[in-house]
């Protein structure tokens, strides 16, 4: 018995430039925010580039988007909706506002038939938003995406770090590409996390401040690019 | 219709295996489909068919159905797939994605969402018969 | 083939009052905080107290509590030790500094294991951290854990939010017992997820400011115990 | 000696299938020990003939081990599991939780730590022998 699918995988991310998994052991960092408005920041730059949501459990993008009324497009495979400028896919076309209880094989199934079956063109970014930990999402985009590249994301605070610090770790380790450490609503100016970052031989990418003006602007594509915090991260990310 | 996309699924799978297993031609490539997928099998054979020029000119692809059975984790409860009272949104949802399935269905028996798919869920390649 | 484990969990757990999971569909919203806080707060109290750490891939309670150098006994099974007063256990004992890359088939056998062979006294209460999600651990709880009570966290945004709603009618729906959702880093005074869970025929348990001291005290018990937001937890939480 | 809460499932648990079974009698429980576990047969053997004053006098506990078995997700080795190389921490901490594995050991073709236990990871029944 094989499973056909992952066979394909190769050949649907092949016109893909960069696959950039913005991931984090911890939960609650800002990745979603941070994927969500990074993937909108290179569309600005002139890029073709698609967000994939992969927090199955508990995902994020669609709502910072506000991405209502879109669906995926079924032809020789499935078409992702285009969200302001971007290809936009997300297990929630499908799960609506049920609740999705999946144990982690299931999630491993989910994720593999959605790269299966998406048909994205030719991109020069595809941007992923991970799911808190380093569980089935993290191993299955490890062996199954060739050219994957991790950006962590940590905040300020020793409960973040601490478990950053152990993936961190092991991506090393396993030899997996990772861009840096991006520290989210950093909380002072002690340059703790960069020293640290630095110690583990990864480049630390910047900190950005925690934005007040952010809650306001989910939803709102062109509020949250006129944030602080937006300007922020295309100052640090917009030339990956 | 992205039936087509499992069908190139397939052929890449079956191109992989025959390359392994140093197979100079293959004459049937075993499917099975689970019929929780739903999977429309005219476009999927059509899809097979028109993929054939890629290497698999001879090959007969052999296709038959499997029932999909679940069990609930909670209380044992076994049952088969039965789409008779889904909505038809529902059905094409998982049709998609067949794990999304655990947003709409529930173990008749205690009301559990956290069931197994034990066997016939989406796609796979049961065999392959070739000549070295 | 019979797995022999979950067959001695009601046992195990027999001799408890009260064992309530700290959860919540999203990451990063303070669960790992108020599970310890809350447990040490019902100590004080002069409750017997346990703390049971089940977020496996990023565990946070060690370093919460500053619990170095103990480690559980092997007797008739693993007695957890005691810190702080609590009976305290996480899979860290096993793991150290490690990343502990495990799937959610590994995440459900190795609760299984530790819920079969860990010793807990007469407790009134057993306090457990979860990871942020609905997936393997929480169903696992669900499934073997005959009285278990959820405390949801959430925190004031919509993305927090919007998940936690999932998973609230999800553990209504299958009739699980809720003690009602705790508004986590409140950030302002309107009420709206006050109203929501009201909405969602839940109890709101109260509303927890952001504290800046909070992090200083993390693994300082007493510095811990001294702060505002620990204040507010006893307040919320103390007569549960 | 945590051998005696594994010793204290296994007896709960045949105790529940016998039920389950409407055994009268339990002649005979067959129980697989996972290698990886490293469980200390005598102290797990001592368990056994303590507890079967609970109800299982005349029971025959018959144990055997298992090798165990891993498959790297990656890359597809497989291997037997060999504590030789590992720390003594370590093997204690697999003795424990044996899933910490993924803390410690990598694929030794691949480095991967993804690799699933296909089997003889720790005490299981593999079937009752009794008398309605
Ligand atoms: N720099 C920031 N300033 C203000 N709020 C932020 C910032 N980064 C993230 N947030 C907020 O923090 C919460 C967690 O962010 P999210 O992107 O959902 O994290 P994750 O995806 O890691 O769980 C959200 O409410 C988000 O709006
Ligand atoms: N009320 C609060 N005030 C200040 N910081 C808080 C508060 N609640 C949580 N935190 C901080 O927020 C981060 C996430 O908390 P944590 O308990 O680790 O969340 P979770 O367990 O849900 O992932 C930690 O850095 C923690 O110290
Ligand atoms: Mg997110
Ligand atoms: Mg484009
Ligand atoms: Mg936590
Ligand atoms: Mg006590
Ligand atoms: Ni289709
Ligand atoms: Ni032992
Ligand atoms: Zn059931
Ligand atoms: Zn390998």
């Amino acid at each position: 018995m094989v499973d056909p699918r992952k066979s394909i995988i190769d050949q649907r991310l092949g016109k893909i430039g960069r696959i950039i998994a913005v991931s984090s052991g911890k939960g609650g960092v800002g990745k979603s925010l941070v994927a969500t408005t990074f993937a909108l920041t290179l569309v600005q730059k002139g890029y073709n580039v698609g967000l994939f949501d992969l927090d199955f459990t508990s995902p994020s993008t669609h709502i910072i988007l506000g991405a209502e009324d879109v669906q995926p497009i079924e032809e020789k495979g499935i078409i992702p909706p285009v969200v302001h400028g971007l290809e936009y896919m997300s297990l929630v076309f499908y799960t609506k506002d049920h609740a999705t209880p999946l144990r982690g094989a299931d999630v491993s199934n989910a994720l593999i038939e959605l790269f299966a079956i998406t048909i994205w063109s030719n991109l020069d970014f595809l941007i992923i938003d991970m799911p808190p930990g380093i569980g089935d999402a993290m191993l299955d985009l490890i062996r199954l995406v060739a050219n994957i590249e991790f950006l962590i994301v940590t905040t300020s605070s020793r409960l973040a770090f601490e478990t950053v610090k152990k993936q961190a770790v092991l991506l090393q380790d396993l030899k997996v590409s990772t861009i840096g450490i991006l520290e989210n609503m950093k909380m002072d100016n002690n340059g703790c996390i960069q020293a640290q970052t630095g110690e583990l031989g990864l480049r630390f990418l910047g900190g950005i401040s925690f934005d007040p003006t952010v809650e306001e602007a989910i939803g709102d594509k062109s509020q949250l690019l006129g944030t602080a915090f937006a300007r922020k991260v295309a100052e640090i990310l917009g030339e990956p | 219709m992205h039936e087509w996309a499992l069908a190139e699924a397939v052929v890449a799978a079956a191109r992989q295996i025959a390359k392994k297993e140093g197979l100079k031609e293959v004459k049937e490539v075993v499917i099975k489909v689970g019929e929780l997928q739903q999977v429309e099998l005219e476009i999927f054979e059509f899809a097979l068919s028109k993929l054939e020029a890629q290497g698999f000119e001879g090959t007969e692809f052999n296709i038959s159905l499997a029932k999909t059975e679940l069990q609930c984790r909670v209380c044992e409860h076994k049952w088969l797939f039965d789409k008779t009272n889904l909505a038809e949104d529902t059905v094409e949802a998982i049709h998609f994605v067949p794990e999304v399935i655990h947003s709409y269905v529930r173990c008749a028996k205690c009301g559990s969402p956290d069931f197994k798919l034990l066997k016939g869920r989406g796609v796979w390649i049961e065999r392959l018969r070739g000549a070295k």
